[in-house]
Order: structure tokens, then sequence, then C-alpha cells
């Protein structure tokens, strides 16, 4: 059953990119044309620093597959700092989740800045296909039938 | 006419448990981790684990589990599908349930059947359940249910009752509902000895039972003791969790809630306690029961004069799972005694 | 066995905002299965839980009569998450609802009395229909006077304006309404509620008040009451905590032994009186 | 003779007394006798002659610092050990009371007796009268959850634990029908086991000497042995562990760094999580419980300690905290001047994880 899901099976991966960088990135990709996967469902927030961990644990558990977290890079935070405190969450989540086993590559962070419409699509191209070579998330996944002791 | 008591063989009691499970849906302690254990509908009878004092989840959740469906509905256009979850269509067994979580189920009862309204999730669950009492043969030192009206031998409630004899267990059938169980090709006829030693075992689990906690009379001291400064130390080292709520076999609060799917969703009711000052935050921000000294209050007042009040009977039946399991050692028999001493 | 916890389909036949603030909001709902409209039997003072799939359920006052046939009148403050969904379901939309839950006004017991009737704010939802259903007429040649005193902060927060209007030019009642705080137009009487009341100085005698409103107003207005020489069994207020079940199984809303949804909402102050001081 | 922890018991109670005959606090939180064996529980004490009901021993295992929340108005006298000690003052650092409103009784600590490794450890031969019936016929589930590995194996004796007294570094535990003598060091909390901050930090008195602060296993050693799973075992691990949650808040409560106005459970817009037993919602509950301590965990282990289904805990947060280490080199509650590190960042934080 698994199996022949799997066939048509497309990664979703949500996207929390910056309004001020990675956001525009995307902009700029779509308007200059350079394709990327169409896996990814965005969310805008004003800095990668306001990424609260809970959302992307949160994103997981609601059953994306993926999530991919982008800001501006070091240096160019809007509000100076916010992106450097993002980093410092990141790296700890990233390395918590994958201590309890959810599995390496399922959470991602990127800096994309506006002016890297290409490197967005190469971020989103990388991000999509590490994630389906994972297959579908099954790790925190809420279930919609779920409920109770699981058996 | 009551039918002679059997015993059963330990080790026959997998096949016994097999044949019982081909007409119930089987409720047993099962061991979630080293010396944790809880009621669960198992699957198979290996599952089960009577090595316990008494489990951490009481029994109730055989009639009242933590997190439960009340219904579900679809949604298509305008028009909503609800279809509840009410009905039970296989007779239910509550295995090796002790005394006083089955003394529980009768005040449960109370609540749940309370005459204007009849709350069928539990009843129809209650209905169709056979309880298959325990005995304690070494009731705990925490324990002190002979102080609370019950006892680690009593009957009362069960339809069958089991003493761990050792090698067997002694069987008696108390009731119409437990007697369907008595053709089960596994029970023996039991001896007299078997009887000699099951009574024995009953006299010496009632002479650990010295530690009496005196609850008589509470009802009415606790009237006039709501406004006393008693409150503002009990309550002091509370930290305002629910473990002792959520491990007693008489709590049955709950709330409800509407969980979302993609199609539609389910209105579900899920435990909830009073020592939470969520429990009673009224949407305005604005709470009745502001702090632990009120929820703590309220905790011990339902159980010792509410309760009473409206079913002649207090809602503690001295399983000590509330003294046990406290993260701060809250000992709801030294409350008692301070109030006493009021 | 019935299900009490299975709502009444309903379809919301009318929406209305009440208050300039757009926080109060009132749905008509009519029932969608002739059985329930049958079986549904009210006096007012009873409450309903409004049900809404996927966000849950909250209390409110019926505020339509008995005798407004063919439809049940709530009105909705925003507050939180089934509020605020209850101020966006349209016309033509379902929903569900489970009652009357609660107990009532002592109807029975003004027969042949005089009836004082204090009400403050948005709290004035039962007491709508309490007043819609003495005023008809079989109801009100039982009575003898019909005293209501109603305030709100300013103007624009009063409820059912249309109802106050008819009200007003009615010989068979007397009514005083008041704000707060007046704006240009407002040509009533500006003052709280308790200061009214004693301004009114209704007579005590053979009367019974029921009183509903802000806790504020309640503390206040009380004291003027006892001054007015109204002995506690003959005041009765209606009361409100966070529910859940309506029928008197989940536990929260009690005082004492007794349950807001289930031996309430509906108290006199004797009863109060000889209860934990819990509730407010 | 008197013991060094009767010792200490007297001079808490003398430090007490004084605090509280001088006025200098309002009351003093400290443990007392507990109504269970292998248990102390803590009291507030307010006048000097209920200073005497102040104890010391090793199974003083709350963090009391988790009260200050609902106290910080009163000037607190705190009995603390290491872990309290770092517990106040990251709360301090996080300006949760005023500094010059608590003081610390300071109690370099001797480690703390896990009661539930004691119990288990007399629970493992079976219960007389109630003797196991199934495993002879099948066995309980291969991984039996719930306790580390590390208990000492020997069969020793049965039933109920009546009374329990320490006796230099025994632990004395008597039932109706056993005594037995057991060494404590091979029940200590992992936590204590690990602990590298015994010696209260910023203590106003102290009450003991100083004691080496040698751990008795890596500091780490919980996360380290979890890591050597692989990936699948630790979800599963974690899985089993999050699935006897009965969502009491236990360890919320116990925590003194968990004081959020409203915590996420608790919101009901957004709401993030159901309140139901669904498992996915109890790890969805525990992963952010866990993180959320991230920098500010102390190691104490009371949320461990707390849980009444004996769920394990602190191999999550000794991770957290083992990250925060290697990262940002920052041990929560020993530094009153720097910043906790999720509130701040260095430019050359590492990023190689960045795309």
């Amino acid at each position: 059953m698994e199996s022949v899901k799997t066939n048509n099976w497309e990664p979703k991966i949500l996207a929390f990119l910056c309004n001020w960088c990675s956001y525009a990135g995307a902009d700029l990709a779509g308007t200059s044309r350079i394709q990327y996967p169409s896996n990814i469902r965005v969310i805008r927030v004003p800095c990668s620093g306001r990424v609260n961990p809970l959302f992307i644990v949160k994103a997981l558990q609601a059953g994306v597959d993926g999530v991919l977290v982008s800001g501006c890079h070091p240096g160019d935070c809007h509000y100076l700092t916010g992106n450097y405190v993002g980093r410092r969450k990141s790296a700890t989540l990233k390395q918590f989740l994958e201590y309890l086993g959810v599995e390496e590559g399922r959470v991602q962070f990127s800096w994309v800045s506006a002016a890297e419409g290409v490197k967005f699509s190469q971020v989103v191209e990388e991000v999509t296909n590490d994630i389906r070579k994972l297959g579908p998330a099954k790790r925190l996944v809420k279930r919609s039938d779920e409920f109770g002791v699981r058996s | 006419m009551s039918l002679k008591p059997a015993t059963l063989s330990k080790k026959e009691f997998v096949s016994f448990l097999k044949q019982v499970m081909q007409t119930y849906d089987v409720i047993a302690p099962v061991e979630l981790a080293e010396g944790v254990s809880a009621y669960r509908k198992i699957e198979s009878p290996e599952e089960v684990s009577l090595t316990f004092h008494n489990t951490q989840k009481s029994a109730k959740e055989g009639f009242f589990p933590q997190s439960e469906v009340m219904f579900r509905y679809e949604k298509e256009g305008n028009r909503t599908q609800v279809t509840s979850t009410e009905e039970v269509d296989r007779p239910r067994l509550i295995l090796a349930s002790r005394p006083c979580d089955i003394q529980a189920f009768s005040l449960l009862d109370q609540v749940f059947s309370a005459k204007e309204y009849t709350d069928v999730y539990f009843l129809k669950k209650r209905e169709m359940t056979t309880i298959v009492g325990f005995a304690c043969n070494q009731p705990l030192s925490t324990c002190f249910c002979t102080s609370t009206g019950g006892g680690p031998f009593t009957r009362e409630g069960s339809d069958i009752f089991l003493v761990d004899l050792g090698e067997v267990y002694w069987v008696e059938f108390l009731t119409e509902k437990g007697k369907a169980l008595s053709k089960n090709e596994f029970l023996r006829e039991a001896s007299e000895g078997d009887a000699a030693r099951a009574k024995k075992l009953e006299e010496e689990a009632l002479k650990r039972m010295n530690v009496p906690v005196h609850l008589d009379g509470i009802e009415t001291k606790l009237e006039q003791m709501l406004e006393n400064p008693i409150w503002d130390g009990i309550h002091e080292k509370c930290l305002g969790c629910g473990a002792c709520t959520f491990l007693c076999p008489t709590c049955h609060c709950f709330d409800i809630a509407d969980e979302v799917s993609q199609k539609g969703g389910q209105r579900v009711r899920n435990w909830d306690t009073c020592l939470f000052s969520l429990y009673s935050m009224e949407t305005s921000g604005h709470n009745p029961r502001p702090s632990g000294r009120e929820r703590t209050r309220q905790r011990l007042m339902h159980k010792f004069n509410y309760f009473p009040k409206n079913f002649q009977k207090i809602a503690c039946v001295g399983c000590g799972r509330c003294i046990l399991y406290c993260p701060v050692n809250f000992d709801i028999r030294q409350a008692i005694r301070e109030i006493n001493e009021k | 066995m019935k299900n009490p916890y299975l709502p009444i389909p309903m379809v919301v036949k009318r929406t209305q905002i009440e208050t300039a603030d757009r926080m109060l909001r009132t749905l008509e709902l009519g029932f969608l299965r002739e059985e329930d409209e049958k079986a549904f039997r009210f006096v007012p003072g009873q409450f309903c839980e409004l049900s809404l799939f996927g966000k849950g359920e909250a209390p409110f006052g019926i505020a339509s009569s008995p005798t407004e046939k063919g439809s049940l009148k709530f009105t909705i403050n925003r507050a939180g998450v089934v509020t605020t969904a209850l101020h966006q379901i349209t016309q033509g939309e379902e929903m569900g609802i489970r009652g009357p839950l609660g107990n009532s006004y002592p109807i029975e017991l003004f027969q042949g009395k005089n009836v004082l009737v204090i009400g403050g704010g948005f709290a004035f939802t039962t007491l709508r229909s309490l007043i819609i259903y003495l005023l008809q007429p079989e109801n009100r040649s039982k009575l003898k006077d019909i005293t209501v005193i109603y305030g709100a902060r300013n103007p624009g927060l009063l409820l059912y304006k249309e109802e106050l209007a008819d009200w007003q030019k009615r010989s068979d009642m007397k009514l005083v309404v008041t704000v707060d705080a007046g704006d240009k137009d407002w040509k009533g009487k500006v003052g709280l509620v308790p200061n009214v009341l004693e301004e009114v100085g209704p007579a005590s005698e053979n009367t019974y008040a029921v009183i509903c409103g802000p806790p504020i107003m309640i503390k206040f207005t009380f004291p003027k009451l006892m001054t007015l020489k109204f002995p506690n069994e003959r005041i009765y207020t209606s009361l409100e905590k966070r529910m859940k079940c309506g029928i008197g199984k989940c536990g929260r809303c009690n005082i004492g032994h007794l349950y807001v949804c289930k031996d309430g909402p509906v108290f006199s102050y004797e009863q109060l009186g000889k209860l934990p001081k819990d509730y407010y | 003779m008197a013991s060094s922890q009767e010792m200490v018991q007297q001079k808490i109670r003398e430090k007490a007394k004084e605090l509280l005959a001088k006025k200098e606090v309002d009351l003093v939180i400290g443990f007392g006798e507990g109504s269970l064996p292998l248990r102390a529980t803590p009291i507030f004490v307010r006048t000097p002659e209920e200073a005497d009901r102040l104890v010391w021993n090793s199974f003083c295992d709350n963090n009391l610092a988790t009260y200050i929340h609902k106290l910080s108005r009163f000037k607190l006298g705190i009995v603390a050990k290491g872990c309290d000690a770092r517990s106040i003052m990251a709360l301090g650092l996080e300006k949760r009371f005023q500094p010059d409103r608590i003081v610390l009784i300071g109690v370099p600590c001797q480690r703390m007796v896990d009661r539930r490794k004691v119990k288990l450890h007399v629970h493992r031969t079976g219960l007389p009268g109630n003797v196991d019936i199934i495993t002879e016929s099948a066995s309980l589930p291969a991984h039996k959850a719930g306790h580390p590995a590390d208990l000492p194996a020997k069969k020793a004796v049965k039933g109920e634990i009546l009374r329990a007294r320490e006796e230099g570094d025994q632990l004395i535990v008597e039932g109706n029908d056993f005594s037995v003598s057991l060494k404590k060091d091979d029940f200590l909390y992992a936590s204590c086991k690990a602990c590298t901050h015994r010696n209260p930090i910023k203590a106003n008195v102290v009450v003991r000497d100083r004691v080496d602060e040698t751990p008795l296993t890596d500091p780490y050693a919980e996360a380290k042995e979890f890591e050597r799973m692989s990936p699948e075992e630790r979800w599963n691990f974690f899985e089993r562990e999050s699935s006897r949650c009965i969502r009491c808040y236990a360890c919320r409560e116990a925590c003194p760094m968990c004081y959020c106005a409203e915590c996420f459970v608790d919101s009901s817009a957004p709401k993030w999580l159901e309140k139901g037993v669904a498992p996915s919602d109890l790890e969805f509950y525990h992963i952010v419980r866990a993180y959320h301590q991230t920098g500010r965990c102390t190691g104490c282990g009371a949320c461990e300690r707390a849980c009444p289904m004996n769920i394990r805990l602190t191999y999550m947060t000794q991770k957290l905290n083992q990250e925060v280490k290697d990262l940002f080199d920052f041990e929560a509650g020993t530094d009153p001047a720097t910043l906790p590190p999720m509130a701040t960042y260095k430019v050359e934080d590492k990023q190689e994880f960045i795309k």
C-alpha cells in the first residue's frame, strides 16, 4: 500500500521565508522564470529569527515531509541581528530533532538574499531531492484518524 | 443460587484468557514500563501483568478513558453528518481490578447516571462490562480502603472475584454476569483447602490495614471550613500538576474539545483537573479559583464535602495513589488529619 | 438512553449586530427537524450550549421568549474561539445546540406579585426572554407592576433597541433605561444602575427582584436592594461560570456542591448565602 | 557521633532560625520529613520555632527554586543544593525576582537517592503472594523502558519498603519481612551522578565543606548512551516513553524554568495541540517542553523525578545541555554575567548546517 502511494508521492515541504530576502529571492526566481520544484508551500515571516522552533515541530506534526527555513545572510538582517538569533535556534533544534530520531534532512536551513533567485531555486531543488530520498514523513506525524493509544 | 467457587491454575491462565477473549473485549493491567502499569484493552493474553500492588492509572479507564471520542462529524457542503460513538458492540471485561477501584465505579455511577441526564458513554460501557475483582493480598502502607468503606477483599461491585493463592487463583462467581464465565473449561472445582487459604489471606490482608484514617464526620467538619486559614498552608507545596487527580479512581472531571481533521472531525472529551488554573479560567481572564489555595481546597472539598452532600458518600476510596505518586509528597492522609485537628 | 451530548441541528435564520462596538451579535436559529422543535420546551432563564463543529461549544442564555415561536435567539459577546466563530457564521449555515439546560427564573412565584427586573450590559439576554414572556397578555394578567431598569456603559452598547422602544411606549410596565455616559444624541437617563435603582425606589413589598449584570454592578446594586428592604429569598440572579458539559458531569462550574449548569444558573440570594463564596 | 548529614541539618536549622529571627527573610523554603520512606517534602518555615522541622538527607530531591514564582513577593530563604542554586541564578538572569530578596542557604550536595531505583530493586523479585503469572508462559515486551539499565542485578528482598535510613554510604531499607543494606552510590539519580556543580554557586551561606565535583559518570552519559542507538531505535524509545504520558504536567510544574504565563499546551488560539493522549500530541508536547529549556536547563532532573508514570526525560534535556556547551560554551546557572545563549548570539556561531 505504502509503496503504491510512494510511486506518485511528492514531498510536501513547508518553507518559512524571510520577507526581506528569501521571499524576495523566491519572487526573483519566479520573475526570472527560473524553474524549481513546486513542492514548497511558503509562509512569509518577517525574519528568520521569528521562526519559533515550535512552528517547525508543529509543521512536522501536521504532516509536512520537510521544513525549510530561509533568511538573510549574516550581517544582512533587516533588524540587524534577527538571523543570528534564529541561527542559534536552528542549530539547536536541528541537532535535537535528529538526536530524537527525526531523519537528518527533514528540517533544513538556508541563507538566500533578495538577489539570489538562482540560489533560491538551487536550494529548493536540493531540499526537495533530499526529502524525496527520505520518503514520506512518518515520525511525529499526526494521522487524521489518530486517537488514543497508538497500537 | 450462587455457584461454587472454582480455581484457575496460573499455568492455564493464558488459555483461560484466550477463551474469555473470544466473547469479551478484555481490559486488563498492562505493564507499560517496569513498575508502571495501567488498564488497556489487550490484544493477546500475554500482555497482561498481574504483578502490581496497584496500577498507576486506575481501572476507571475501562469506562471513562482519558480521551474519548463522543461523536465524529463530517461536513458535506452546508450539511454536517454526526455519528455518535456511544454504542458498545462487544461485551467487555475488566480483568483484575482492585476492590478500591471497583468501589470507585459505584461512585462514578452516581455522577454519570444522576437522574436528570445520563452519560451514555459511561453507562453503555458499564452495562456491557463484567468486572473481575482482584483481592489485595498485600495492601500497601499507603492504602486506607478500610477507612473509606471498602477493604482489600471487598467483593462488592465485582461480578467475579479472584484471589491469588500462589499456584492458582481462587475464583468466586458473584453475579449473573459473572456466572457466564463459569463455563470456561480451564476452571477447576475448588477444594476446602483452597477456601481455607483464601480465607487466611483475607485475614492477613485485613490485619495489615492497621492505620485508620479518620473520615467520620469530615463532611460536617469541612462545612464550616471554607474560609479557614488551614488552606493557606495545605496547598503551599502543591505544584498544581494533575498527577493525583489523573491517577485517582474517583476523579471524573473532563473537558470537551473539537479535534479537526481533513474531512471533518470529532468531539472529544479529555480528563481535566481542578488543579489546573485553566480549568476554571473564564474567557474574560477572570478566574474564580485564582491560586493553588482555592484549587487544592476544591479538590479536598469536592472529595469530602460536596460529593457526600450530593451522593451521601465521600469521593475517596483510599487507594493511596495520590500519596504514592505526588512529586512533592502531598499526603492526603496528613491533610485529613489537619482538617480533623482544626 | 438519550445522549445529552449530541447537538440538535439548527439553521441560522437571521443575524444582527446589536451594539456599536460590534462585540455583540444576535443569532436567530431555526430548527431543522420538526420533532426537535416540538420537544424543545423551555422557560426564561434557561440556556443552551451552542455547538460549532470544529470549534467547540459555549453556553448562552436563551434571549428569546417561549412565546416567540419558530426560532431561538442568542446574543453572543465575542471573546474567545467559539464566540468569534459565532460572530462569523452566516445566514443559512447550520450549527448545533444542546438544551434547554439549567433551571429558570421562578416565574410561578411571581403570580400576583410585582416584578422588578434589573439588568446591566450584555447580561440582559435572558432578561429579554423573561420580560417578553411576562408581557404576554395571559401571563401579564397574573402579575401586578412590572418595573425594568436597564443600564449600559453608553447608548451604543444597549441591546435590543427595538424592544426597548416598544416597552418604553407601553403602559403596563415601567422601563428605565440608563447609561453610564451619554452622547450628544442621548436624551435618556445618565447614571449608574445602583443609583438609578435608588432613585426609582420600587417598593419591596410583594415584589420579586431579578438582577443580572456584571459583577461590579451586582456588588453595588445588592446593598441598595437591601436598603429597599428586599428579602434575600425574593432576589434572584443568574450566574455565569466556565462550563463545558452543561449537565453537571464535567465538574468545573460548581459552587460548593451545586453546579451552575444543572442546579442553576438562576439562584436566589438566600441560596447563594448558604453556598461557599466561590462564585466571583 | 553526629554524622555529617546531621550536622548539615543542624546548620540549616540554625541559619533558618537566624534569618527568620532577624527578619532578613519572610520565610524559608526547605525540606521536611516526608510521609513516606525514601522521601522528603518541601516545607515553608515562617517562624524560628518551626525551623526545627527542617531536615537534610539524601531524599531531598525536589528543586525548590520552582516555588519562587508564586512566592516572589516575599523575601525568601531557600535551602539550595547545587542544582537549586543554578536554577535560582538562571531565574535571576531572567529577572524572575529581585536579586536582594533571596537568601541561599547553600548545601554542597551529597547526591540524591533515586527512590524508584530502590523500589524497583525490591520489586524485581516479585511480590510474595502475587507471584508473577505471566513471565513463565510468555515474556513481557522485550525492551522494558522506564529505567536505566544500570541497576544492580542481584536479587534481594521482597515486599513494600516501610522504612529507610542512611548510615554513612549505606542505605538501610526495611519492610515487614526484610531489612537490607544497599550501597547508596548504586541508587543515585542519573542526573546526580552526572552532576558537576554540586557546590551551590553564589550561596549567601554554605553549611558544609565544599565537595569534590568530579562526576561519577560522564556529564552527558545519558545523552551519549542514547546516541549509541540508531535513529530508528531512538525514535522508538522516545515514542514509547512519551506514550505513557498522562498530560498531568508534573514535569512542567516541577521545573523551575517552566513559568510561562500561558504554556503553549494551554493556548486555545492558536491551538498548538489537542488535549488528549494521541501519541503525536504527546510527542509534540515532550519535544517542545524539552526544547524550550535549551540553554536554560540546569540538569537538576526535577522533571523526570516528578513524573508519576516514570517517563524518562533527562536524556532529552541533557542532550540540549550538551549542545549548548559544545556550540556556545554555556552552562545554565553557572555564570551570573552571561546572557542565556538563546537570548543572544555571536557573529562567529557555527553555521555549516545552513545552505
